[in-house]
């Protein structure tokens, strides 16, 4: 085990993978400066720049997946997704269930997420929520170095499309490219744990739909995802000063959900409180109350999410992510 | 190289066949939704299809019925799968508009223009894992203003990928006259990409063989993308059913329900000029009009120009096409019972 | 009140509009023949034909609606919309945000929606609840003529973007174009009362938000839209005969959900059945058990939705569509 | 007609300040994210913007700030709305990306690409409510790739749109050359949709001014879009902190870093042959040489050819850029202090 950058990690996946599948290939829009150190070591058939045609690049990957390679597609920001959403919804998610079983679409789409930097609301989305409502795709989000890797292997393993998400507070040099810039005048609320951390020298895939229990608690669960588990961390810490012993669930993978974990600790807990950086409405918090309420669990439940879309401005920004202290007065009030 | 007429027509004859045959069990209710014939088309099909082998990749829109046939997949399976059996290609979950066999590398979908990106994809593979292998995306000129497709002609030429772009030109998108929303030449447009492109008759299946030839010897070599544009005309309309061919073939029944509404809408206050509203009128009454001609005047029919050509060995092409007609009827009797190759093969 | 179909209250609703606003047109591709009445009365430049370049002209009825005219923009079938997202997601749901409140986006993006005439998976989803996810948006869904109506006049009243959604099996053109095609050898499963009823010779518009309680119960709660709100009356006629007395509720307007309704609803009967033709998870069912738990409400929870990619074949469609009989059972069940 | 070459250049070295002046800003922490200046550009943007009248419209992307600022929005406002202030013209909630100025006709978007369609939407209510009234689209060379952005070239020609599509052509998107990604020339495929398209040296303001007179004229006569693609270079890079700038500029530190994982890549087993890896590197090479050519040999500032012409009058210059370098210094410190004309004129 060795400390590495959440984005060190996820390099490291592919580079363990593309050295042993020749069939692996990376599709985006300046993939050969991001990825350059897989650039430089596989060359530009396998990582391959592309024009900005996000509907074409997309959709072609569904197609190459079909016919053999296995494609690692990046659309840059989970926001431009809208773009190559039509190979998403009706290609890449149908294509299995309309070949009756028989054709698989072994694809990897990858994209940063999140928020926290200033960007404003056309590049700080998190969407996982949104993307997890079309049947047929695995979404993945991780939220430390270990599982960034581990995650990629699963993506990459998996016989079906899978969404990968990483935070770019978390993966260092996107927060580079899009928030600091080399400068030393700004500040951004960057979880260590998650942008640095232990990884393993060989790196096995995290078992898909899989949640992990980050801290044990009896009293509420706080369930999150990505950076947003950082931040339940962070308030769980508080909430403890105030006697209040809170479990953290990192659900990893969004589709598929574990419902189990989530039903577990909430039963045991009886108060579930869901921290989504993703839109509230019609989303992941929403998806979770369902399935508390459909295992006849009886729990107190609030959520805090992104309620809207995403001020460009740091100080309306903050108030709009989910934030510690709402996390924690949130909680408090399920404590009441 | 010389095409082989006869093997041509037998492909066409086939297909015209089974989409008659598609035609009558949708007329009996027993095929459901859109169902969308490529009558008029064959001669595109069957030009192009012919040349294709293992490896080859073919990327379909909503009207690929006889490319699948032509591309060597089980009629019967393909047949049940548009009776929505489990028996079909697709065991019944794809249906008409998404048509699938991995086998031969064919895809399709209901979204227009992404036979665009399709032939991409599998052409980006072919290039990795086969290479000489090709990959033709067909689709209508409606298609071509789709973003993702002009898109995806930018992209299979930067990285000079075996993509064939076959456009059928009929025209007409459902009910929109193309060139009225379509500016400058497709023809131009394609090679605006630095596309090789070719304009061509659609029902003269000797020339689109050898214009296929060509391209398709060009990809094979790594050569890149051609656009091949073809002109045909489609009897059956947009889709069975196609409301404005049951008002041009039926216009008094059709127009007791649309003509009251209409009338009234054009005579109530408030709303256009009266000059525009008779314009309005005159645009409908063209669209049928032109649907009436497509339909009775102006089908060429691709297969009369080849059957003209091959009525020099009568006795053959007789026996030819009686030896089609005998096996469309098998095919439809095993399809609805539900005997597919597949099955025998499972069994 | 003349009884009416669906679609003639529809274009009645546009008619009527258009005549009093002049900045009201109409664009998709072939509407000059979907809508003849209306481009015969009111000329090409208001009805006008598009070509298939879904994400220009969605892209451009969104400035064009900022610049003061009220576009009614059509999308055809909402499973295309996906070509189109981008348009919706990062400008139509989101410039008045962006501008500080100050610019508005008066749209109306009309499709039809839903399944049930054997079309498969890709002509036949539903969406809305993927839809309201973006915050930012309103997503109407009318069960009958006289809403159909008065929703497309809510939508053309109000002042941001409206996704009103025509469901195939209400509006008999889409059907008999899609599914019938003038065959005597096909049924569908066609809600009567949904494709005709009682229509205002003067229509107005319906309070956004609103639901309607079709009709009243104290033992179970249906809450459904669209034609689903017509599989629960059959349902409830049926639990009847079992001495069960169902509550049924037609959202109506999906975003902004009538939270209230439902609550109130899920108080009095403490069981609620979401009936939803979307997608079962991230969407309307999930966001009605969250409402229900944030409002601190204990009630048994069960949803009858659409649980995977929808098949072509007329038998499997029909068990993977919310049908009367799945909505019975899970009601049953909720009651034992 | 000939343009005011005053003007003009006052339009642009005001731009030229503001944005230094932002850049500065930038650098000291006051404004976030992505921060994309158009230094270098302002030739195109003045000698198109000064055209502009009311009811004209115009569609930005990410780098729209000179255009906001020609255009007439105030400048303080502006400046407060990058700082992220509740005075900012969108009271902070849109940001250097989502510059909206509705009394202007003005949008912007950080999708590349959808300033095409926002132009034509804006040309559509032009033509509906503003006869005579143009839109503008601003975009680069990447954008013209992106499906909506050909659609859109499409439809205005189609519908006879008056919109002017003007292509900032800095060969390069973020990192990547763009003709290495884009087949057939730009100038073609805008001609392949009927476009009278136009080429021109984008730090020429006088021919550019000129070019965009006759196509707004004839724009606002009913004759349609026209397209412009003007060459630029800009030297500040694609964005403040852009990391190829960093490591041009400061090889020793940049390479620090990036330098051991690469090295360690190019020598792991598995992976390219040699030769490939070679090429890879030298491809990134050839990029960091080309950010460093353009940046400071190639630079050919737009400003210094127009002030070498005004330089005949040496006192009017001089008097005219201290009274904008004034001009500036105000509005920054307005800005820091919120003191915007909005404000004023809300009080
Ligand atoms: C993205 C998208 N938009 C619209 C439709 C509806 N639609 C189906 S076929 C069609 C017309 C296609 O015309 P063309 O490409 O010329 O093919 P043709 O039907 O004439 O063979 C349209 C608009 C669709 N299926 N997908
Ligand atoms: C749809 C979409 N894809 C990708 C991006 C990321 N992106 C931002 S700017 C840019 C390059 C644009 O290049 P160009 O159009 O030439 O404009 P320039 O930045 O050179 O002025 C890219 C790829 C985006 N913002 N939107
Ligand atoms: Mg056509
Ligand atoms: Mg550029």
């Amino acid at each position: 085990m060795k400390s590495k950058t959440f984005a060190q990690a996820i390099d490291m996946a592919l580079a363990q993978a593309m050295a042993d599948d020749p069939n692996i290939i990376i599709l985006g829009e300046d993939v050969q400066m991001l990825r350059v150190n897989l650039f430089s070591r596989f060359g530009r058939d396998r990582v391959r720049n592309t024009p900005i045609s996000e509907s074409a690049f997309v959709g072609a990957a569904v197609t190459a997946a079909m016919a053999g390679l296995k494609p690692v597609v990046e659309v840059m920001l989970v926001d431009f997704i809208g773009v190559a959403m039509d190979a998403i919804l009706n290609h890449a998610a149908k294509v299995n269930s309309f070949s009756g079983g028989k054709w698989q679409v072994p694809l990897v789409i990858r994209a940063a997420c999140g928020g926290g930097y200033g960007d404003g609301g056309q590049h700080q989305q998190s969407l996982w929520g949104w993307l997890a409502h079309i049947p047929g795709i695995m979404v993945v989000v991780p939220s430390n170095p270990a599982d960034a890797g581990g995650l990629m292997l699963t993506a990459l393993e998996h016989a079906g499309p899978v969404i990968y998400l990483e935070h770019k507070l978390l993966a260092d040099y996107w927060l580079d490219y899009m928030g600091i810039g080399d400068r030393k005048t700004v500040t951004f609320d960057v979880p260590p744990n998650g942008a640095r951390g232990p990884v393993p020298d060989k790196l096995s895939p995290v078992p898909p739909g899989k949640a992990a229990v980050r801290q044990k608690g009896s009293d509420i669960s706080l369930v999150g995802v990505g950076v947003g588990v950082h931040r339940c961390l962070q308030a769980a810490g508080s909430l403890k000063t105030k006697g209040v012993a809170a479990e953290v669930i990192d659900l990893r993978s969004v589709s598929p959900l574990d419902i189990k974990a989530i039903c577990e600790s909430a039963e045991k807990t009886g108060r579930v409180l869901v921290v989504d950086e993703d839109y509230r409405e019609f989303g992941l918090s929403g998806e979770c109350a369902a399935v508390i309420m459909e295992a006849g669990i009886r729990a107190k439940y609030a959520r805090v999410c992104t309620n809207d879309t995403i001020p460009y401005s740091r100080d309306l920004e903050e108030k709009t992510l989910p934030n510690t202290e709402r996390i924690i007065s949130a909680a408090l009030s399920l404590m009441s | 190289m010389q095409p082989d007429l006869w093997e041509l027509y037998s492909l066409m004859y086939k297909s015209r066949l089974f989409e008659q045959a598609v035609k009558k069990l949708w007329n009996d209710g027993k095929i459901s939704g859109e169902m969308h014939l490529a009558i008029g088309e064959e001669a595109v099909a069957a030009g192009i299809v012919s040349h294709l082998k293992e490896g080859d990749a073919m990327a379909l829109d909503h009207r690929g019925t006889p490319q699948m046939l032509m591309r060597g997949v089980d009629p019967v399976s393909l047949l049940c799968e548009l009776l929505g059996k489990p028996e079909g290609l697709c065991g019944g979950m794809g249906g008409h508009m998404h048509l699938f066999s991995e086998q031969h590398l064919a895809a399709s979908s209901g979204i227009v223009g992404s036979s665009g990106p399709a032939a991409v994809g599998f052409a980006l593979a072919a290039q990795h894992l086969r290479p000489g292998a090709v990959a033709v995306a067909f689709f209508g000129e409606g298609a071509m203003n789709q973003g993702m497709m002009m898109e995806s002609m930018n992209l299979a030429a930067t990285w000079k990928l075996p993509v064939l772009f076959v456009c059928k030109d009929s025209k007409i998108a459902i009910t929109t006259v193309s060139s009225s929303v379509t500016s400058g030449s497709l023809f131009n447009r394609a090679k605006s990409f630095n596309i090789p492109a070719k304009e061509i008759d659609g029902t003269d299946v000797e020339m689109i063989w050898l214009a296929a030839h060509k391209a398709i010897d060009e990809a094979r070599r790594g050569e890149g993308p051609s656009f091949l544009l073809a002109h045909c005309s489609r009897p059956e309309g947009h889709f069975l059913g196609d409301p404005l061919i049951r008002i041009t073939k039926n216009p008094l029944k059709e127009m007791k329900d649309m003509a009251p509404a209409l009338l009234k809408s054009i005579l109530k206050p408030k709303g256009a000029a009266v000059r525009e509203r008779t314009e309005s009128l005159s645009s409908v009454t063209s669209i049928l009009g032109q649907t009436t001609k497509a339909q009775f005047f102006n089908f060429n029919d691709p297969l009369d120009m080849t059957r003209k050509e091959l009525k020099s060995d009568k006795n053959r092409l007789e026996q030819l096409e009686e030896k089609i007609e005998q096996e469309i009827k098998q095919i439809v009797i095993n399809a609805l019972n539900g005997n597919t190759d597949n099955k025998k093969a499972v069994t």
